[in-house]
């Protein structure tokens, strides 16, 4: 396996220690718990998504684990603005805000709050499992264009996360730079729904939810390689990564960093355990590596 | 035979059928399930009322919860009869380091995880309290396997007061371990107790946070500062752990806002 | 687990002696490899997709084995007019001729060929790596309307094989309805990619693939239930099923049949494996299960 | 140390380094690499040449396979070097049936997987067939391990003819075992014979037949009436399953319509 040249990176307008990031929704839910997560080996934490209006999130059961993977239906639950206190003792550390909102307005007025405290901002417009928000906004490239903007104009590094429960992601990654986003993310979760057979109906409270983890990691390989080919501004892989070879495998396809979620829930270091790998000093720049898939 | 829903290899909540349901007081019953789980004393499992909601629930034992009636979910519980079905994912959490001559102490439904430490001769002494006689659970059960010591908010039986009002006659020298579950608040005054006398790493608290994901990924069960996340690496947490905490002061509700305790 | 009494099946306008039915593509290039899946139990049968001109298929390699799942690309290979013959010693057998096209004319030339040899007649508006054909018509409700009609208006039961990669697949499946198809097929292969990191480059030839297998089973039972409830038409569930409990499973989404192709992998007797689990004689009649996770 | 490629678990095809490439006959080249494969003779893998196209390949031992110029794939095989990279899968299909007499019938570049029980000391008696001396496969190296007898159709070395001519100084009946592989006309001719003399349930031929997919997914390799999959329930059939069969009339292009043999 190739190594790759430790040091510190540029992701989508922000600086961070390597290429490992922790994805939005994932043990963010408190200032403490994120930055036990830097303190694990994560280059930068996203946060979970933070809305205009505190929300309590679905009913349970929200989660299953899968063999080879996650099902979740969290309803974004969030505390909203008072999540700025949350994190705001994580000051000048690489915490992205993940902000979500039913048009742009709201996503200007939530990304606002975390102006001085949030490093990034990265607009969840990619939620399959909430009504009205994430992937009910994000599937329409205008209202992608337009919440963007409404960001973006606000002068912080702003992430578009894209959902892949669309026809063409492309499409929606294009809208994302047009309205000046800095870097791309993808993939969210991709809908789907277990049952149980025992109980005859949907696992998830809310029936649908999101599959992550490994099951996820070819389809976050093409949105990835795709958004490549059509887009010209940094993308950052997400979807199954659990090992540096997917680290790898995302960067060929054109990622310039990832974001890791669902892995956390095998080890809680992942991100150590994957820069052990991954990283060496006789190792070749990022940089040559990254969309070396194409062409 | 494949247990129902055992097909799924447990990837998705297991089904259970409930076989057996004990009013142990009044506002507290225990369900017992058909299907037993492999665990340790002290591991929660994430119970489907189907139709309503997930809650965290200690194993009273292999293949029973015991359930104080509080709000939606356990009212839905309550509501269930011997042939219905939830649903079960589990065991989650890490369960009690275990010692060779353990205090347990109990605070109202807290006995609940603490019930299969005794049953299995692992605790020496155990402290009961409730608000008053008829809420003390497990009684005649602890009776038979431990030295039970009983307090009661009113004095109906045992002790009057606070569990810690047990405190004075005892000999913390004694033991190796000591294992707390109750009131939060009752628990932080044990905590406050067995830091005076420098034994608190010696004792351990089952913390109840609102849990969602049970397994460690959505972050709603962490604690400050630590982030330590209660349903993976608790729901025990050793007392030097807690001393600079949260613990006693505030938790977070479903949403994440901080409520006070 | 719940059983299903045994028994003769009525599957969108055929009969078949039982639920499991093999998937289009799965060793379904000639007649006698489709007899053979009869004689291992299979319900009934689907052919290799059919077209209006001979295919070679794409450039090596067409296939991955993962983990949890398939990834192919085999690029629609087959011998066009030829396969009439091919099938024709199974006339009278429950073999549905799976056909693909670029537009209504060729499908309805191509399914009229099968007329008096196939018992039905799949739609592939699905197959995400042709270019100009399968999903490529199958993202487009008119389209689907259209190819459906041009081929149900010929009188021979008519399936449409749904892909699972658009944004909403209620409204393909509407139009297949519209269309008048006998019954809808969900879901095709979900678009994927892996990328060799010794290489460099994407695993399959034709770069971009499918996904198949269990770890796409949670997006299948999703389009299943979703279809369900938005159409009328009888489903049939398709897409990592490899067990008993997994029939079930979409049968309480809603299908009325599964089809099963890279279970076929693991265990070429995948089918009569499956029935002996799921059926007894004191079982329920499928249709108590059907859609009753529903409501 | 990690194989290069070995992270994906063998997912997706293992990158290999091509370590040596060796000119055996005008037309065949040996091309062995840095990763051994645990596989039994007879057995195939998918060579992946990057850009080009991936085909069915024997194993000629543990790390190398043994390839005839033929078209597309191959001839971009032959234009590679020592240190490129080619990528496998496999190793597929079921491999020999090993007896404890046997005798191995090649013709051609179908030396190829029937090297490794030779060396393996499994083949009692070898017979090589080739259109000429210089055609001729492995003849150092089996010379070493086998008795070896050649036939050649110009008579520029061993008995003029088809490996056929050898059979008429041969005791079929001193043989537990006969594995044969080369040209299908020309293992059609050994079936005859072998089931002229009855012992074509002894008898295994190694089927080349189009391979997509290599794992018994696809369709396009089985074969007629059987619909046996070459790739997975062959490539190596027993002579009793082949007898009635397509096996020397015809067989499936890479579209599925029916060629001539
Ligand atoms: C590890 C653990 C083990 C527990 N073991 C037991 C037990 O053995 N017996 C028992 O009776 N209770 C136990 N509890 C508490 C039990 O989970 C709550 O009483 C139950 O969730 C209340 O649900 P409800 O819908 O009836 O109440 P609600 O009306 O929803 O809420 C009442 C209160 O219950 C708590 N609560 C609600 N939902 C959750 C949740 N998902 N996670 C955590 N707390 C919640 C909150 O403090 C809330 O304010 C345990 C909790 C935890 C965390
Ligand atoms: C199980 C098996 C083992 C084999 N082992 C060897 C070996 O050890 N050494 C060796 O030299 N050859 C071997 N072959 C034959 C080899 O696969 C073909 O020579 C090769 O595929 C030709 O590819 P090409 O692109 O160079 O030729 P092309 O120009 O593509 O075609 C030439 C001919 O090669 C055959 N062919 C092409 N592609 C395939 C394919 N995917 N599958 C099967 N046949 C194909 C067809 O008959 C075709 O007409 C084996 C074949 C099989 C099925
Ligand atoms: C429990 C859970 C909660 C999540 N919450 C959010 C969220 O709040 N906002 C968001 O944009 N994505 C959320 N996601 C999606 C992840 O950030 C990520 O996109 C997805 O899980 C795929 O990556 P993975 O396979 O590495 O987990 C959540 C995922 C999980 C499993
Ligand atoms: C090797 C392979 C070839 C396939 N060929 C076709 C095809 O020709 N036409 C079609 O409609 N679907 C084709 N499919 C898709 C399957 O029919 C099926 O929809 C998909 O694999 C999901 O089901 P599974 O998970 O049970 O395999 C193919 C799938 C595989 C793996
Ligand atoms: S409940 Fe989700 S991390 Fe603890
Ligand atoms: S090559 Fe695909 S089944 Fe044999």
């Amino acid at each position: 396996m190739v190594s790759i040249r430790p040091g510190p990176v540029n992701v989508g307008g922000i600086q961070t220690p390597n290429h490992l990031l922790l994805a939005a929704g994932i043990l963010g839910t408190t200032g403490a718990s994120l930055a036990r997560m830097l303190s694990y080996g994560a280059g930068a934490v996203v946060t979970k998504s933070i809305g205009p209006e505190p929300k309590d999130g679905h009913a349970g059961p929200c989660l299953a684990i899968l063999d080879d993977g996650v099902l979740n239906a969290m309803g974004l639950p969030n505390p909203s603005k008072d999540f700025v206190e949350e994190i705001s003792p994580l000051k000048g550390k690489p915490v992205i805000a993940s902000i979500y909102g039913g048009n742009p307005e709201e996503f200007a007025m939530v990304a606002e709050w975390f102006r001085g405290s949030a490093a990034a901002i990265e607009l969840n417009l990619s939620c399959p499992h909430a009504e009205g928000y994430g992937a009910a906004v994000g599937s329409d490239p205008h209202l992608v264009e337009a919440c963007t903007l409404a960001v973006s104009r606000l002068g912080m590094p702003t992430w578009v996360k894209l959902t892949p429960n669309v026809t063409d992601i492309t499409a929606i990654g294009k809208a994302a730079e047009r309205g000046g986003a800095s870097a791309i993310v993808a993939i969210n979760t991709v809908k789907a729904m277990r049952i149980s057979t025992g109980l005859r109906r949907p696992v998830l409270g809310n029936r649908y939810g999101g599959l992550s983890g490994k099951a996820i990691f070819p389809v976050a390989v093409r949105c990835v390689y795709e958004l490549y080919e059509s887009c010209h501004i940094p993308i950052i892989g997400c979807g199954g990564v659990s090992s540096a070879d997917n680290v790898l495998e995302m960067m060929m396809a054109g990622a310039v960093a990832v974001e890791i979620g669902s892995a956390v829930y095998s080890d809680v270091r992942v991100f150590e355990t994957i820069a052990r790998t991954l990283y060496a000093d006789d190792g070749v720049p990022a940089h040559d590596l990254v969309g070396c898939a194409h062409g | 035979m494949t247990l129902w829903g055992a097909p799924m290899g447990d990837q998705v909540p297991r089904t259970v059928t409930i076989t057996g349901i004990r009013q142990e007081t009044p506002t507290i019953r225990s369900f017992s399930f058909d299907s037993p789980f492999e665990f340790a004393a002290g591991q929660f499992v994430m119970v489907w009322v189907p139709g309503v909601d997930e809650v965290p629930m200690a194993l009273s034992s292999a293949n029973s919860i015991t359930v104080q009636k509080v709000g939606d979910a356990t009212t839905a519980l309550f509501s269930l009869n011997t042939s219905d079905r939830i649903g079960i994912r589990g065991p989650f959490g890490n369960g009690f380091f275990q010692g060779e001559k353990m205090l347990a102490i109990a605070g109202g439904v807290g006995a609940a995880p603490l019930l299969p430490l005794a049953r299995g001769d692992r605790a020496m002494t155990f402290l009961l309290g409730a608000r008053t006689e008829t809420e003390l659970l497990f009684v005649d059960q602890l009776d038979e396997c431990t030295d039970l010591q009983i307090a009661t908010d009113d004095g109906s039986l045992g002790v009057q007061g606070f569990v810690t009002a047990l405190f004075d006659d005892l000999n913390f020298g004694a033991y190796d371990r000591i294992v707390v579950c109750g009131p939060e608040l009752m628990m932080r005054a044990v905590l406050g107790k067995v830091a005076e006398i420098g034994i608190e790493h010696r004792t351990e608290f089952t913390l109840h946070r609102y849990m969602k994901c049970g397994v460690g990924l959505c972050g709603s069960c962490c604690i400050d500062p630590s982030g330590l996340r209660v349903c993976r690496d608790g729901p025990v947490i050793s007392g030097d752990l807690l001393i600079k905490s949260e613990f006693g002061q505030y938790m977070r509700d479903a949403s994440g806002r901080k409520q006070k305790i």
